[in-house]
């Protein structure tokens, strides 16, 4: 039974659902385009658990380069009128470039103060998007982003096709992701992210593997603004704002830090829980808030977290067996215990 | 809040037949209903509401033989055009919408990416000309478009105060495109511009200094604008600093709105001109209208509510007149004609026409404040 | 023969000087203890060694290179391995998984091995994973291999991070006090260890109060006082050397009770 | 003074301490012997308040005081010299001891007092008493923690290895030092690993194994005990 | 030269509005170690309450403004006793998180309880004197006046008290706070009841010169933590310094650089600071 269970047919499951999902929904594009742009998420934030979970280090100049991305397609697409695959491979060498750039000069800073440092870079980005009327349309946005271009008979004019599109590179991020964290290079982002000290007398080279690892996350967050800018079709600049990024970070606390499915469920569970809240609207907020607050405290390593410390206790319960009889043993201690002359 | 919500009735709705025999259909809303926009979208959703409410009290409303009762969807999209998309597709997927209201312009830019597709009209409120430029043939521009009120704003202020102006607006999408169009209009009555920037009321604290800057370039007129309470806040520190020349005003702000911020009448605003706020407005259906809307939130409407509420009118009149309620294409071209049917009591503003692109065409008015009173000034 | 070469060693912070003008030299495949009052300046002195800190003036040489500016990761890649005063590991992983992790400065995959899971990627880690186990192996602690270091004791902790070191395949190891906090049967074990790493050609160079167990293993001592190097040469010399007594020994008496 | 009776602290469901038992007397001097992870510190800790005991009672001068908190526990007199120091790294070595003097803080002329004491027995705190706290070398920190845990008077201390990485001179001294404030009408309640300098000092001893307590009695008895010897003296 | 000082004036104001929510916000940050969010909601209500005690029961400014302190100070007690203290163990991450989850709430609270327009606040303060040409409103002068008062009166308390110090210590080390008989929850209430006070002081004075509305709070934070990290964290003379460079470079900025980009040059000039100095300016050597 237990072998049934196992994490490999889980994810088979996930993939095969995931799969056949969009025939059982083909009428209802409201929920395919719910779960595309869940999907889409997913991507940014695998990236940024990459950097943050794995490596430690928390950008939040994440959604800066979401928005780099999706602006990189977006004005390729419109104003250079470039084939849309073109522009995504340029959209994500764009934001590689600018990610390598800033993690030069960010990663110096440690800790709250990297996270500060990039959150103002964020902000930034915010700003100049907002400002920079010629190049991104200003604070009213760019209109008018194509659809994917046709590979061969495959269009992308419906949600399904665009479903099955993110899915794809959904799973090629994850696979990615997962290849990294089980690898030597993933241990050392760990080590990095336990104690940087440490790992540096251990001959690693902090800087370089925090800079790729920084790159890698931001090179993801290119990838998902990209597919965004096609999915939504008109882009604004609060997608770079900072409440963006907080969202995905949230996605990503609720799931899991640092777990490898925390960023699926995080997401996509509270995409729909605010689909659902919409009921309450002006009140879903006063329920949300509170429901976030609860989380973190009750489930601090997030609900992947939670399964996973549910799923270790269970297996312990050999290991209790052999605690009890160290138990015993310190019984017979106090027996012992005599008053020497 | 009092409308019911998307997914209450998540089967397709025309079918649901109401204990009086008469259908329900669906009109979506999707607008800031939390978030930094939430009063300027509640107000827009309050004028939708009473409307539905006065056309359901009132027994529904006929076509080809079908009584018809209307449900209100409303979704929050705390203005961000993204999640306007994603509603607009739950209201047309879950709740069978073929109407979609939305109060800006990102929502409804983002909406004429698939509107056409998803065979929707998009009810706008917006006075930005840009929405109707596309040529989207689903797509209703409620509110006159701002570049009818250059050309006279221009000349009052210039003629009562001077030709040297300084541009103070906000500095949202909006603003920017009124202040490209104002520009090349004062130049060309022989004006001068001697100060050009904007206000960014969500990022700055303080807009004294920026006030300082415009004054040191003794200007004659200032033009500002935005939402009325902070845009009547720049005023009121543009008085502070003992500016004494006129204020050429954006029409987002109400007249009526900016003298209760800044407290009591009219007489501080001296030398504004701008928008008729609704509640100096005289048309057949105002004052009803003010009445059911202050006893019923307990607050002076805006033309924003006014305009919603009418729209609604021209909307089902049109439905009528096309003797359809899915035939999109058909009720776009009845607008002009459901306009003109609207009854005379509930005309809160009078819409003498819809041109092709869907725009409203109502008259132009502009409101000035000579000697602590309201002028309102009608145009042809 | 020399293995580090140090010439007017000197490290300030601010107006303190913690080392001060030190000459001296680390003989290859010897015991070298350094030992002082407290604050002499001797964690400094590895921290310098190790590329921790930047000295503020004079020169390290290792076999023969200058490696006076390189920092800290590249003087582990040349073979300098170090413990921590206060033990440092990674407390979250198990025992094994740290160690691993020891010997990832001699393999060479990148993101793309790890990403198409490329031959040498298996090959390394099956490689760092057996390294590991030896490294446990050789400080008796490879049964612990799959506990979480967080819950394995002080001294266990304290051969983990030497396995570590250990790990990295380095020519020198440095141990700050590897004896403080553990009792005396363990500090025999330790010193039992030391002198097998010693045989492994690995040269060991440690810092430690115990004096008991540092005249009966070193093979040279260096004596620090306020950052300065007051005294040098075997066991024999350094027990019976006046400054160091008066600095630091206080007594001879002392040197057989603790 | 200090009675703990069957005395058991629970981590989850790791038990740490077991029906422990112990009592010291006013003036005495009392030595904690134990290898690494018997105990010591939770029994410290626990004392202290900093951990809640799962069950049994301590008593101070004949009141409980179990569940008290930390700075309850101050002020009735008890204090703790922790391991690890716990100092304000940030902070000045002097103002390091007047923070320790917080709980009589109101007497001014007091701290006054205790401070020249402290710094009487450790000059070296003086000489940098403008230095950050976090800037002292291992073995300056632990001066300074004792001398922080005596500005607050105590009736009793509780001193958890103060010879931690201590050279061989300072050790020394460290225990006449303890051995003084004992002297001057301080109970003391001292962990070591060092038996032999601890034994030397003290009255009595405890003895603690994985969590509770297998052998006490007074210091020359626990001195020449074959066991004791073999495991914490050695030869 | 009339300008230049008139700005220097605007500057200075808008700096004194900047020190008093990034002093709360430094202190906060130097005992938690964790920026919190959540600052600028405390700053939202205490602007609201200040407001709805003067139009609801019709009391005198100083009143209300001393009622919104006591409230506010009481909501951050609460608000460190239920959601940060809980937290104190949990990685740093999470204290943001939880205190986005307070900012959504607080939010959405006020929106409900009092609409989301914008109100005005009027006070007593609303004469201008012109000297030498600058303008300055009575209540532009009480910003000053009461921030320098504030200062003071805070650093005369957390250097010549022990209970003051009792603060700085617990930033260093709870633990070791523990030990030598500082209760750590009192500090940590009242370290939090004090930044929430200083955040109601602000809310309180500035809002007569801005307006009081659902967002106010996020003008505010994102540049309070620009002081913050500027003045290095836990600093409160950096705090000064910080919110003083900030407000100044903003408001000369917009006058002789360009006001659209007058808020990247205060975020820039913190970029490079930071990339200067990674701790932030008045960082401490040590550690
Ligand atoms: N907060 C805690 N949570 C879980 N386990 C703990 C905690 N504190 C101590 N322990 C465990 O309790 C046991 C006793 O630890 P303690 O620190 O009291 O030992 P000690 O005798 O002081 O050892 P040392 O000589 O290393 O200081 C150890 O196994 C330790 O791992
Ligand atoms: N990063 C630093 N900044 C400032 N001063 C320092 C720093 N590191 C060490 N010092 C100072 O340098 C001197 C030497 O410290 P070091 O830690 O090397 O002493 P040590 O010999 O290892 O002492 P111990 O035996 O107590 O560990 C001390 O006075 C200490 O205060
Ligand atoms: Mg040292
Ligand atoms: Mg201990």
């Amino acid at each position: 039974m237990r072998h049934v269970l196992t994490r490999r047919n889980g994810m088979i499951a996930l993939l095969v659902l995931s799969l056949v999902f969009p025939f059982a929904f083909s009428e209802n594009r409201y929920v395919l385009y719910i779960m595309t742009v869940g999907f889409i998420y997913v991507i940014a934030i695998n990236g940024m658990n990459i950097l943050a979970g794995f490596t430690g280090q928390l950008s939040l100049a994440h959604a800066g380069f979401f928005a780099i991305g999706a602006y990189s397609v977006g004005i390729l697409t419109t104003k250079m009128e470039l084939n849309f695959w073109l522009a995504l491979l340029l959209a994500i060498i764009i934001t590689i470039v600018l990610g390598f750039a800033l993690g030069i000069i960010a990663l110096r800073t440690k800790e709250h103060f990297f996270a500060i440092y990039t959150l103002i870079v964020g902000y930034l980005i915010y700003l100049l998007i907002d400002k920079w009327d010629g190049l991104t349309g200003g604070i009213r946005g760019l209109i008018g982003i194509p659809v994917p271009d046709p590979i061969g008979p495959i269009e992308f004019n419906s949600p399904i096709t665009m479903y099955y599109l993110v899915l794809f590179f959904l799973l090629v991020s994850t696979v990615v992701t997962v290849r990294i964290v089980h690898s030597l290079t993933g241990r050392t982002y760990m080590a990095i992210r336990n104690s940087e000290e440490l790992a540096q007398t251990l001959g690693i080279n902090t800087r370089t593997n925090k800079l790729v690892s920084f790159v890698i996350s931001v090179a993801f967050a290119g990838l998902a603004g990209g597919l965004y800018a096609s999915l939504v079709r008109f882009i604004g600049p609060e997608i770079a704002g900072t409440s963006m990024v907080f969202t995905f970070l949230m996605y990503l606390i609720v799931g899991g830090i640092g777990t490898l499915s925390g960023p699926i469920i995080g997401t996509m569970l509270f995409v729909w829980l605010e689909q659902f809240l919409q009921n309450f609207q002006e009140y879903r907020m006063l329920i949300f808030g509170p429901i976030l607050v609860l989380i973190v405290i009750f489930y601090p390593t997030g609900l992947a977290g939670a399964y996973n410390s549910i799923r270790g206790r269970l297996r312990s319960r050999r290991k209790k067996d052999r605690r009890a009889l160290n138990t015993a043993s310190l019984e017979s201690a106090k027996i012992h215990s005599r008053e020497v002359q | 809040s009092e409308n019911g919500s998307a997914s209450e009735g998540s089967k397709a709705n025309d079918d649901v037949n109401t204990s009086d025999g008469a259908k329900e259909l669906t009109i979506g809303y999707s607008g800031p209903l939390s978030g930094p926009a939430a009063f300027y979208g509640t107000e827009t959703l309050n004028g939708l509401t009473l409307a539905v409410e006065d056309i359901n009290d009132s027994g529904g409303f006929e076509v080809d033989g079908q009584t018809y009762k209307i449900k209100l969807a409303s979704l929050d999209d705390k203005y961000l055009p993204n999640e306007t998309a994603a509603n607009a597709k739950r209201l047309v997927q879950e709740n069978k919408a073929k109407f979609i209201y939305s109060p800006h312009s990102g929502g409804i830019y983002a909406m004429q990416v698939f509107n056409e597709m998803e065979d929707f009209i998009i009810m706008g409120y917006t006075s930005e000309p840009g929405v109707t430029e596309h040529g989207n043939t689903l797509n209703v521009r409620i509110p006159p478009r701002y570049d009818s009120y250059l050309e006279p704003f221009t000349k009052y202020e210039m003629e009562r105060f001077g030709k040297r102006i300084a541009f103070l607006p906000t500095a949202s999408q909006y603003g920017k495109d009124w202040a490209d169009a104002l520009r090349p209009v004062w130049k060309e009555h022989g004006g001068e511009i001697v100060f050009d920037e904007s206000i960014d009321f969500n990022k700055d604290t303080d807009f004294q200094t920026i006030m300082s800057n415009a004054l040191n370039a003794k200007p004659d007129v200032l033009f500002i604008g935005g939402p009325s309470e902070p845009t009547a806040l720049v005023l009121k520190q543009a008085l502070d600093l003992g500016f004494e020349g006129g204020f050429l005003v954006m029409d987002q702000a109400k007249p009526d709105q900016m003298a209760n911020v800044i407290g009591g009448g009219y007489d501080l605003l001296e030398g504004m001109v701008g928008v008729v706020p609704l509640i100096e407005s005289d048309f057949p259906g105002t004052a009803s209208f003010i009445e059911a809307y202050q006893k019923k939130y307990d607050k002076i409407p805006g033309s924003e509510a006014g305009f919603h509420y009418v729209s609604l009118y021209v909307l089902t009149e049109a439905m009528k007149a096309a003797g359809t309620v899915e035939d999109t294409k058909a009720i776009m071209a009845a607008l002009d004609e459901g306009a003109k049917n609207v009854p005379e009591e509930k005309q809160v503003y009078v819409i003498p026409s819809v041109d092709k692109e869907g725009g409203f065409e109502p008259a132009l008015r502009m409101a000035y404040i000579e000697d602590g009173k309201i002028h309102v000034l009608e145009g042809e | 023969m020399t293995l580090i070469k140090l010439e007017g060693l000197t490290k300030r912070f601010g107006g303190l000087t913690a080392v001060s003008d030190v000459d001296f030299e680390i003989e290859k495949g010897k015991i070298t203890a350094i030992i002082g009052p407290n604050g002499a300046g001797k964690s400094t002195f590895f921290n310098l060694i190790s590329g921790f800190h930047r000295p503020t003036s004079g020169s390290i040489m290792f076999e023969g290179k200058d490696i006076t500016k390189t920092p800290a990761h590249i003087g582990a890649r040349l073979g300098i391995a170090r413990t921590f005063q206060t033990t440092h590991l990674f407390e979250r992983s198990s025992v094994i998984d740290n160690v691993i992790v020891g010997h990832r400065l001699r393999t060479k995959s990148k993101l793309y091995d790890a990403i198409f899971r490329t031959r040498r990627e298996k090959r390394e880690e099956q490689m760092a994973y057996e390294k590991a186990m030896t490294a446990l192996e050789f400080v008796g602690l490879a049964d612990l291999a799959t506990m979480q270091v967080a819950t394995i004791s002080q001294e266990a902790k304290k051969r983990v991070a030497i396995a570590l070191a250990l790990a990295t395949d380095p020519k020198v190891i440095l141990l700050d006090e590897p004896a403080a906090g553990i009792n005396p049967e363990e500090t025999d074990g330790l010193a039992e260890l030391m002198k097998k790493i010693v045989q492994n050609g690995i040269t060991v160079c440690t810092i430690e109060h115990k004096m008991q167990m540092i005249m009966e293993l070193a093979d040279q001592i260096l004596v620090l006082n306020h950052g300065a190097k007051i005294a040098e040469g075997t066991p024999e010399e350094i027990k019976t050397n006046p400054t160091v007594i008066e600095a630091y020994l206080g007594g001879e008496s002392v040197a057989e009770v603790i | 003074m200090l009675k703990l009776s069957d005395v058991s602290v629970k981590f989850g469901a790791f038990t740490a301490l077991q029906n422990i038992d112990i009592e010291v007397s006013e003036g005495e001097l009392v030595v904690l012997l134990g290898a690494n992870g018997a105990g010591k510190s939770t029994i410290f800790n626990t004392i202290s308040g900093l951990n809640k005991p799962s069950s049994g009672n301590i008593q101070f001068n004949g009141k409980s005081v179990r569940g008290n908190s930390p700075d309850r526990m101050v002020k009735e007199g008890i204090v703790q010299c922790a391991e690890g120091k716990k100092l304000f790294a940030e902070m000045s070595v002097q103002e390091n001891l007047m923070m320790g003097g917080f709980v009589h803080r109101k007497q001014k002329a007091q701290l006054k007092q205790s401070l020249a004491e402290v710094y009487a027995l450790f000059p070296i705190l003086k000489d940098k008493k403008d230095d950050a706290a976090g800037s002292m070398s291992g073995g300056q920190q632990q001066m300074l923690a004792i001398g922080r845990a005596l500005m607050a008077k105590p009736k009793l201390i509780m001193m958890d290895e103060p010879s931690i990485g201590l050279a061989p001179l300072i050790v020394e001294q460290m225990f006449s030092i303890i051995q003084e404030i004992n002297k001057s009408g301080t109970t003391v309640l001292l962990a070591e690993q060092n038996a032999n300098a601890a034994l030397k000092i003290a009255d009595r001893g405890y003895v603690i194994e994985n969590g509770a307590i297998v052998l006490h009695g007074n210091s020359k008895a626990l001195f020449h005990n074959d066991a004791i010897r073999k495991a914490y003296i050695g030869a | 030269m009339e300008l230049f000082f008139q700005q220097l004036f605007n500057g200075l104001t808008l700096g004194s509005v900047y020190i008093l929510v990034g002093i709360g916000l430094t202190l906060v940050f130097g005992i938690l170690h964790v920026p919190n969010f959540a600052h600028g909601s405390l700053y939202l209500i205490g602007g609201y309450i200040t407001l709805m005690v003067m139009k609801g029961l019709g009391v005198h400014y100083f009143v209300a403004v001393i009622l919104s302190i006591l409230a506010i100070a009481l909501l951050a007690v609460l608000m460190e006793r239920f959601v940060f203290n809980p937290l104190r163990d949990a990685p740093p991450i999470h204290d943001k998180i939880a205190a986005i989850g307070l900012v959504l709430f607080f939010e959405a609270l006020i929106s409900l309880i009092w609409g989301t327009e914008y109100h005005r606040m009027t006070t007593p303060f609303d004469s201008t004197i012109t000297v030498a040409g600058v303008a300055m409103t009575t209540q532009r002068m009480l910003v000053i006046v009461v921030a320098v008062v504030v200062v003071v009166l805070l650093q005369l308390f957390l250097k010549k008290t022990m209970i003051g110090a009792s603060i700085l210590a617990m930033a260093q080390n709870r633990d070791g706070a523990f030990l030598v008989g500082i209760n750590a929850n009192v500090v940590a209430m009242m370290t939090f009841a004090i930044s929430g006070a200083l955040a109601a002081i602000a809310a309180s004075i500035a809002s007569p010169i801005n307006l009081v509305f659902p967002a106010m709070g996020h003008l505010v934070i994102l540049k309070a933590f620009v002081v913050v990290i500027i003045g290095g964290m836990g600093s409160v003379p950096g705090a000064i310094i910080g919110g003083m460079i900030l407000g100044i470079s903003e408001s000369l900025g917009a006058t002789y650089i360009s006001n659209d980009y007058k808020d990247m040059i205060a975020f820039l000039l913190l970029i490079i600071i930071m990339t200067a100095r990674p701790k932030g300016l008045f960082a401490k050597g040590v550690y």
